[in-house]
């Protein structure tokens, strides 16, 4: 084994052991998060365009299933569950797209099961969870037909995008509508902090189970998220100071 | 009961899986390198099969929508037609044919570059708005590094370059390789977080987006 | 220029136009040209992956090894297993059978979340810590190029380490931190306030190089579409003169 | 948690109901919806004679009824003193904005009174029962029975439909323990056992129970109002009718012989069926916070939009004049590029070192509406590498990446000299994206197994062509270039393909937008000479215009300098003139808080 695979399998096992650590001690040492305005702002929304009678559309980006890109969508989609049963009142339940077609499958496999769950089976549409274009900016391209057609009042992207972030973006913010907009692409980041209403910057998009109370897991794993940056700030200040004690530039 | 342990099932598969494929990352061991290139393999094949469902689930959606009249049929009409077209030309005169080239160098190479220009305006009224939007000291600075950046990089109206340009070129370039490099790699590296803690809850099963 | 070139730079220029109408507003003419993107795109994107993935995956495979051969081990585990998962897969274009190719969407989970972690730890993690770790003894800092060198250095580090914190979820049960002063009704903030702040102020400055980088680039596409609308009048022009 | 629209104590509905600490607050608002309910009624009472004289009845005698206790037996007495004690419990419920003990239902029993009043209580299936008190009596258990609990199977299935304002405790899961469940569903839970344990014998004190018939509010809310109403009116003597026939006759006010199922009557089957699901209570809920939302609703203002809308016409009229000007005008011109960036230098060593009897990889991986940009940022690299003639190999993870290829290099072809399938093959489409890159790192030939535009004569095996035989690895290319307008691609060669590439120099060509993140791979290959992750960079179109003002072949680059130059001067001025705009915006509303 090389010693950069050592080093990954430390990293890996100290991640594994804070989030079952955290989970564990989650009831007795209840986590206290920092606000973030953006998903204050998403849960009055959705809230009222259920009260409006009008569609939640969350977009899972432009990324593979099977690429590193699908971290937020996948984020995303546990974030889908919990706004599937919040919206399972409404007459217009969540519509979910996204560009990657096995993506397209999950969100439809998501969706199946929350309704199961909350006793709504009826809510569930083969047509809610849908492929809206097979490269990104065609992905982008199907987008205004969806938020016009469709009566969606709150646009939640989370997911892989490109520069096609911007179009996403500006489409529902033409419209007038809600948009959150979260990536882990850098420059789709700033496009979202330029164009979107409420953008989520770095790794708040991976944040959405826990802020919108998933579950326990999610909590645990922000936790041990900030445990390990902190490890890694240590890391790299000490690091520094011993290349700095080891000799000149 | 059954559903759970379906579920269980399931959650155990992807977990099994993974953990050959993420192991592969760290340990050179010959069996995990084999068990992992080939579930990639049924990875790679199982993301073109279900890129197959997914269109054809856009076809469903979109002649759904013809059938019942519903708002902007028309729309997808011309969807379905330019979708069969191309796929029936594609595959018969394969995409590499004369037939498939020219509708991708008449339709979607034009179309997506358009799509592109209409991007700059976006940006541009977006960052034109922003600090009204905003109005707080980050957005402030996000827009005049933006505009300095714009400034380093675009031609400099006249014969030559002079020094003020070249100054600018230099800030630019500070701007962007030092600053920028700084606070993208902690970015990254937050996201590389966020990414590790998203992709172990899902192999822990506690996320299980493929249902129960 | 042939007549085939003509009539795609004629039908090009349109659609360029259809969608560049967009800048007035939302209009039909700008639907009909994003449903075609979306036509085309996905039919020719189809034909690619059947025609250059599944067939070789899943079909030249089996014609190379013949009847008697897909009983070989081997073959039955990159032919035959790949064929029972993708027609399991298939299996979720109906709402009735669907939940039959769970197994196969749970096998693609597992890898993409595999290597989801792998990579952000390989990939970013280790690389990314160890290239922020880097000396800054400013022993031999004598010419003007290495003291620059070494405030890039601090800047680049500083710019790392509070960018990083400024993600902290985390938060005491108190809620905000207590300022250190407060002088003519001025707070001074803490220092992991400070820090905060300075991670934010790197985040804008980040954000604003790669939004005029995209800034740029989408200019030069405009340019680009501008440029063949005049070279497509141009080409008109001298056919019909 | 607290509503943050209206401060009201909100808890998200869990699996089965409210959990325990919940069920007052909701009890709460269900109850003040009643009585905003009633409220509304109330005011309408000169409308409704009716059914106000209905909920008045109870609530204060009448005269008449006070005429008519002296008439009526003691045990119809104390009937409706349960009337009269539980509805004076109603209205401590309803100022304590509470629900009631539980033990206060329980206490409402039929078999109690039945063991206080004896056998003369009929059973009430017999169709001539007796009048009034027995049915009156009867009304008690029968909607008690009526809000049986839910069977566990039900509540298994009844769905979970938290909120999204408050917050969700873990516990609220399905399958969520009995415990856990809401006091209003554990009360009903628990009805039969509390009544058993909470009922004194026959010989309990007369009265004493029969006062604690009073219910919770948020079963008070959830009855209809006239459902416990007695279905005999104790009329005023002199309305009463006089016995005209047996041996009666001649007496007023005697009990009715006539059956009461044939008296007019509100069915209490069916109204008492709280049926109530969870989602049906979130909606409920819902209804309620709509009320409170109702007066919070902003209107859009239309002058806003317009201003919006013109803002966008004035910009996007200025730039596409901006760019369009030096296409069709001429002018203006813009200076060309005087030094070239630092890492310019690099490349153009790293080409001019290239061994042309390997060939390079050109990695395209950008998708068509970026081909405006990067054939014009690469085309300078092609032209240096093909002038070398260094054999090409190219490659695609994008569906359209091969069109594109053949799009860029074909022209070239003929100028350099290059011929398809001898020193030019197209391997096309790489499946997978990221994943398939790492097995494409791994091992090229198993995971290339189609060509693109292959011309005849090349083998059904494209790897065993002339040009690709010497191929095993990623680090048998001379170079390999990787093409991409997207940040997360670049560094998924850099991180995961780099250090699999030998001694082969990797080369991004990027678009603009993405360079900051490419650049610590770039300057981590600068800085540990040993680790190399990128070895060169070529990125924006200036860059570009000096790479072709170097190889003294103009190109793409070259052609776009001065709209290019245009727009971006166009740019500049926009967001100026944006930042303008907000601060004065900013300080002006400052200045009129």
């Amino acid at each position: 084994m090389t010693v950069g695979g050592l080093q990954g399998l430390v990293v890996l096992a100290v991640f594994v052991a804070l989030m079952v650590g955290f989970l564990a001690v989650n009831q007795r040492w209840p986590a206290h998060f920092r606000r973030i305005p953006a998903y204050e702002a998403l849960r009055q929304a959705i809230e009222r365009a259920v009260e409006a009678g009008e569609r939640v559309h969350v977009s899972l980006g432009t990324g593979s299933v099977i690429g590193p890109e699908s971290a937020p969508a996948l984020a995303g989609l546990a974030a889908l569950t919990r706004i599937a049963r919040a919206t399972s009142i409404s007459d217009r339940p969540v519509v979910v797209t996204t560009g990657d077609g096995a993506m397209a499958i999950l969100a439809r496999d998501s969706l199946r099961s929350t309704y199961q769950e909350v006793g709504a089976s009826e809510l569930y549409e083969p047509t809610s969870g849908r492929l809206l274009g097979a490269t990104p900016l065609s992905y982008a391209a199907g987008l205004p037909a969806v938020l016009a057609n469709e009566r969606v009042s709150v646009h939640v992207l989370s997911g892989a995008f490109g520069v096609e972030a911007g179009l996403a973006a500006d489409f529902g913010e033409r419209a007038g509508l809600f948009v959150i907009g979260g990536s882990d692409d850098v420059q789709a980041q700033a496009l979202f902090y330029a164009v979107a209403q409420h953008p989520l910057i770095g790794e708040e998009v991976f944040a959405s189970g826990a802020y919108l109370e998933v579950g326990t897991m999610h909590t645990a794993s922000l936790r041990a998220q900030d445990f390990v940056r902190f490890g890694l700030i240590v890391l790299i200040l000490l690091g520094v100071i011993v290349r700095t004690l080891e000799g000149p530039l | 009961m059954r559903v759970l342990r379906l579920s269980a099932i399931w959650a155990a598969l992807a977990l099994g899986v993974g953990l050959f494929v993420l192991l592969g990352y760290f340990v050179d061991l010959g069996f995990i390198q084999n068990f992992r290139l080939t579930f990639l393999r049924w990875a790679v094949l199982l993301a073109a099969a279900a890129l197959v469902v997914g269109l054809a689930n856009l076809l469903g959606v979109h002649w759904r929508k013809v059938s019942l009249t519903e708002e902007g049929w028309i729309y997808s009409g011309v969807l379905i037609l330019s979708f069969t077209v191309t796929l029936v030309l594609a595959l018969v005169f394969r995409p590499d044919g004369q037939a498939a080239l020219f509708i991708f160098n008449t339709f979607q190479l034009p179309l997506e570059s358009s799509l592109m220009a209409v991007l700059a305006v976006s940006l541009l009224v977006a960052g034109f708005r922003l600090v009204n939007r905003r109005r707080d000291l980050l957005s402030l600075l996000f827009v005049g590094t933006a505009l300095m950046v714009l400034l380093g990089t675009g031609p400099a109206p006249g014969g030559a370059e002079g020094p003020v340009v070249i100054a600018l070129r230099d800030f630019r370039a500070w701007l962007s390789q030092v600053w920028a490099a700084g606070g993208a790699r902690g970015i990254l590296l937050g996201v590389a977080l966020g990414a590790t803690a998203t992709g172990l809850r899902v192999l822990l099963a506690a996320d299980r987006p493929y249902g129960s | 220029m042939s007549i085939a070139d003509l009539i795609s730079s004629v039908l090009a220029s349109i659609l360029t136009v259809m969608v560049l109408s967009y800048l007035v507003g939302d209009n039909p003419l700008f639907r009909v040209a994003m449903h075609l993107l979306v036509g085309s795109a996905a039919g020719y994107a189809g034909a690619v992956a059947i025609n250059n993935v599944l067939g070789p995956g899943l079909v030249d495979p089996i014609l190379a090894a013949g009847l008697e051969g897909l009983l070989s081990p081997s073959v039955l585990v990159t032919v035959l297993v790949p064929w029972i998962l993708v027609i399991t897969l298939m299996l979720k274009v109906s709402p009735a059978t669907s939940r039959f190719g769970t197994p196969a969407m749970a096998l693609l989970v597992g890898v993409g979340a595999a290597v989801v972690v792998g990579g952000a730890i390989t990939g970013t993690l280790l690389p990314q810590s160890l290239t922020s770790m880097r000396s800054l003894n400013p022993a031999g800092v004598a010419s003007g190029e290495s003291l620059e060198r070494l405030l890039e250095l601090v800047i680049v580090l500083v710019g790392t380490l509070s960018t990083l914190f400024y993600f902290r979820f985390s938060r005491r049960a108190s809620g905000q931190e207590t300022p250190l002063a407060v002088l003519a009704g001025l707070s001074i903030p803490g220092p992991l306030s400070l820090l905060r702040s300075v991670g934010g102020a790197f985040i804008a400055i980040t954000f604003g190089v790669m939004y005029a980088g995209a800034v740029a680039a989408s200019l030069i596409v405009m340019a680009e579409r501008v440029q063949f609308l005049s070279d497509t009048l141009s080409n008109l022009l001298g056919v019909s003169g | 948690m607290a509503c943050r629209r209206c401060g009201e104590q909100l808890k998200p509905i869990l699996m089965g109901g409210l959990a325990d600490d919940e069920a007052d607050e909701n009890g709460d608002w269900l109850e003040r919806m009643r009585r905003e309910a009633e409220s509304l009624s109330g005011e309408d009472e000169s409308l409704e004679a009716e059914p106000a004289e209905e909920q008045e009845l109870p609530a204060a005698p009448s005269g008449s009824d006070r005429l008519a206790d002296a008439e009526i037996p003691d045990w119809l007495d104390r009937i409706r003193e349960t009337q009269t004690g539980e509805l004076r419990a109603k209205a401590a419920a309803e100022a304590a904005a509470g629900g009631a003990p539980a033990r206060d239902v329980s206490a409402i029993d039929d078999s109690a009174l039945r063991a206080r009043l004896g056998p003369s209580l009929p059973t009430g299936e017999g169709a001539a029962e007796p009048a009034g008190p027995a049915e009156s009596v009867e009304e008690l258990p029968t909607w008690l029975q009526d809000v049986s609990p839910e069977p566990e199977a039900e509540r298994k299935a009844s769905p979970w439909v938290p909120a999204l304002i408050g917050e969700a405790p873990e516990a609220a899961q399905p399958g969520r323990p009995a415990e856990d469940l809401p006091e209003w569903l554990g009360e009903i839970d628990t009805l039969k056992e509390s009544i058993e344990q909470e009922l004194p014998g026959p010989a309990a004190a007369p009265g004493s129970d029969l006062a604690q018939a009073t219910l919770p509010s948020w079963l008070e809310a959830m009855r209809p109002v006239e459902t416990f109403r007695s279905v005999v009116q104790i009329e005023a003597e002199e309305d009463q009718s006089v016995e005209s026939v047996g041996p009666l006759a001649g007496l007023r006010g005697v009990l009715l012989a006539e059956p009461v199922v044939a008296m007019p009557r509100t069915s209490t089957v069916g109204s008492m069926q709280l049926d109530v699901t969870e989602r049906q209570y979130a909606q409920a809920e819902l209804i309620h916070k709509m009320v409170e939302e109702e007066q919070r609703e902003q209107s859009v203002s239309p002058r806003k939009g317009t201003r919006l809308a013109l803002f966008r016409w004035g910009i996007a009229a200025l730039v596409l004049l901006a760019v369009a000007l030096p296409v069709f005008g001429g002018s203006p011109v813009f200076a060309l590029p005087r030094l070239a960036p630092q890492e310019l230098g690099a490349l153009v060593e790293i080409v001019e070192r290239l061994p042309v009897d390997r060939p390079a990889l050109f990695v395209f991986d950008y998708e068509p509406g970026n081909s405006g940009e990067l054939d014009a940022v690469a085309g300078a690299f092609f032209d240096q590498v093909m002038a070398r003639g260094v054999p090409l190999a190219t490659l695609t993870t994008r569906p359209a990446g091969s069109a594109l290829a053949k799009g860029v290099l074909d022209d070239r072809t003929a100028r350099f000299g290059y011929v398809s399938g001898q020193s030019l093959l197209h391997l096309g489409y790489l499946s997978g994206g990221p994943t398939a890159v790492q097995l494409f790192a791994i091992s090229p030939r198993a995971s290339i197994l189609k060509g693109f535009d292959l011309p005849e004569g090349i083998p059904d095996d494209l790897w065993n062509a002339p040009l690709l035989q010497g191929i095993q690895s990623l680090s048998d290319f001379s170079i390999v270039a990787v093409i991409t307008s997207g940040t997360e691609s670049a560094r998924i060669w850099a991180e995961q393909v780099g250090s699999r590439m030998g001694e082969t120099p990797l080369v991004m060509v990027l678009s603009a937008g993405a360079e900051p993140l490419v650049r610590p791979y770039f300057d981590f290959q600068e800085q540990r000479p040993g680790e190399r992750l990128v070895d060169g960079i070529l990125s924006g179109l200036p860059a570009a215009a000096s790479y072709e003002l170097r190889n003294a072949r103009p190109g793409l680059a070259l052609a776009r300098w001065n709209p290019f130059g245009s727009g971006m001067l166009a740019a500049e001025l926009i967001l100026l003139a944006g930042v303008g705009y907000g601060i004065v915006n900013w300080w002006l509303g400052r200045k009129t808080g």
